[in-house]
């Protein structure tokens, strides 16, 4: 299990490797990506911030309550925090497991939770000049 | 601080805001002292106060050493009290 | 949208960033990985043998089927064929959209479809000595 | 070969074998002729003969052109008819 919590860009092809057994017939990688568009407004940048040392640990404590719930072999995590632009990865989630169907389960409960458990906030720029917090989640103990 | 000490005895703690809390407070951290037995919901009204207007919304989360937390969690010196906005990764 | 059945090693970074657009915000890569072992058998090697014109033709069937249910960007699959070994990716499903529930359940249907509809054989070869085919699906048309 | 011709007139198709049906027949084509108007079952017919011993299944799916065909259809002179065992990609 690998958890970051990282200014530098994500090596998501580096977290995929990191997962994968021999014994493993599924890799997914999931990526969310800056996108350039938000509630109908134009986004050109975004800056991420962290609780930092809580972040890492909800997301180890939600990697091995998934692990324990799904048969996968591995799970790695890393979200990036910082200044981001377009197109950048913010989050990357690489499960891997002996079958498909657990694979594809854990990876959307660990994005989920991460969205509703995970203390890191999100300062949208737009194209206008304004700025402004996503409006988030109410924090559920995971 | 030991508990069972004299009364009027305080605890010291370190209340830490993220992002739009942030911005609410004017600040990332604030040291604020407590009569012992205090709990969560007496540091959020004393945080209330702090504000120059008091815009943080009617329930706040907390995390008391990276822990979520009720309103009941009784206070003890050295603790460091998270105010988390609704969170927004991915 | 992409598809390809090649003898080559799928470049899995490759198909994923083929097709991101800057108004995505998430991509999922799916990769199916050759595994040791298959019903209780240890497994060395496989062999992955296609009708390659009806296979390509069926894959984009899908892709198109699947972009027209779902609000996804873009989809690219790679599916390998011949001797392949442990860990080697057999096929690779990259897909794009604005959210991540379309992706995931784009990317999961492709896959599945896949499995059930496209001529794609698989020899599995035993530590014994021995080899068979994988008992398959019987194709379903799409 | 156009429609209408004199009785007896034939029809040529190529019959493509993969994975586990080209094992059973020990080859992975066939040039099959079949009276004019045969239908896919007719070929999957004169294939089972062609086979030592019959292993393919009672049910056997074909593509006509690489379309999943049903029995009942219609053969033309140069069509292309594989026959599809069990998938089993990804």
């Amino acid at each position: 299990m690998f958890v970051t919590i990282t200014r530098e860009p994500i090596d998501t092809s580096g977290l995929a490797g990191r997962v994968r057994s021999d014994a493993d017939g599924a890799v997914i990688l999931f990526t969310g990506v800056v996108r350039n568009h938000h509630e109908g407004r134009q986004v050109v940048a975004l800056r991420y911030e962290a609780y930092e040392a809580m972040a890492s640990e909800k997301l180890r404590a939600i990697c091995a309550s998934v692990a324990s719930a799904y048969e996968v072999t591995d799970l790695a995590v890393a979200h990036r925090i910082g200044d981001l632009t377009i197109g950048d990865v913010s989050v990357a989630i690489a499960v891997s497991a002996p079958h498909r169907d657990a694979a594809y389960k854990a990876s959307r409960e660990v994005i989920e939770r991460l969205k509703r458990e995970v203390p890191i906030w999100k300062l949208e720029r737009y194209a206008d000049g304004e700025e402004a917090w996503v409006k988030g989640a109410i924090p559920e103990p995971g | 601080m030991a508990a069972g000490e004299a009364p009027g005895t305080r605890v010291r703690v370190t209340s830490l805001f993220f992002a739009v809390y942030r911005d609410i407070l004017g600040t990332s951290e604030l040291e604020i002292e407590l009569p012992e037995g205090s709990n969560v919901k007496a540091l959020i009204e004393a945080v209330r106060k702090h504000a120059a207007v008091d815009e943080l919304p009617r329930h706040v989360v907390v995390a008391v050493n990276q822990d979520y937390a009720s309103p009941e969690t009784i206070l003890v010196d050295g603790d460091e009290v998270a105010f988390i906005p609704p969170v927004a990764g991915g």
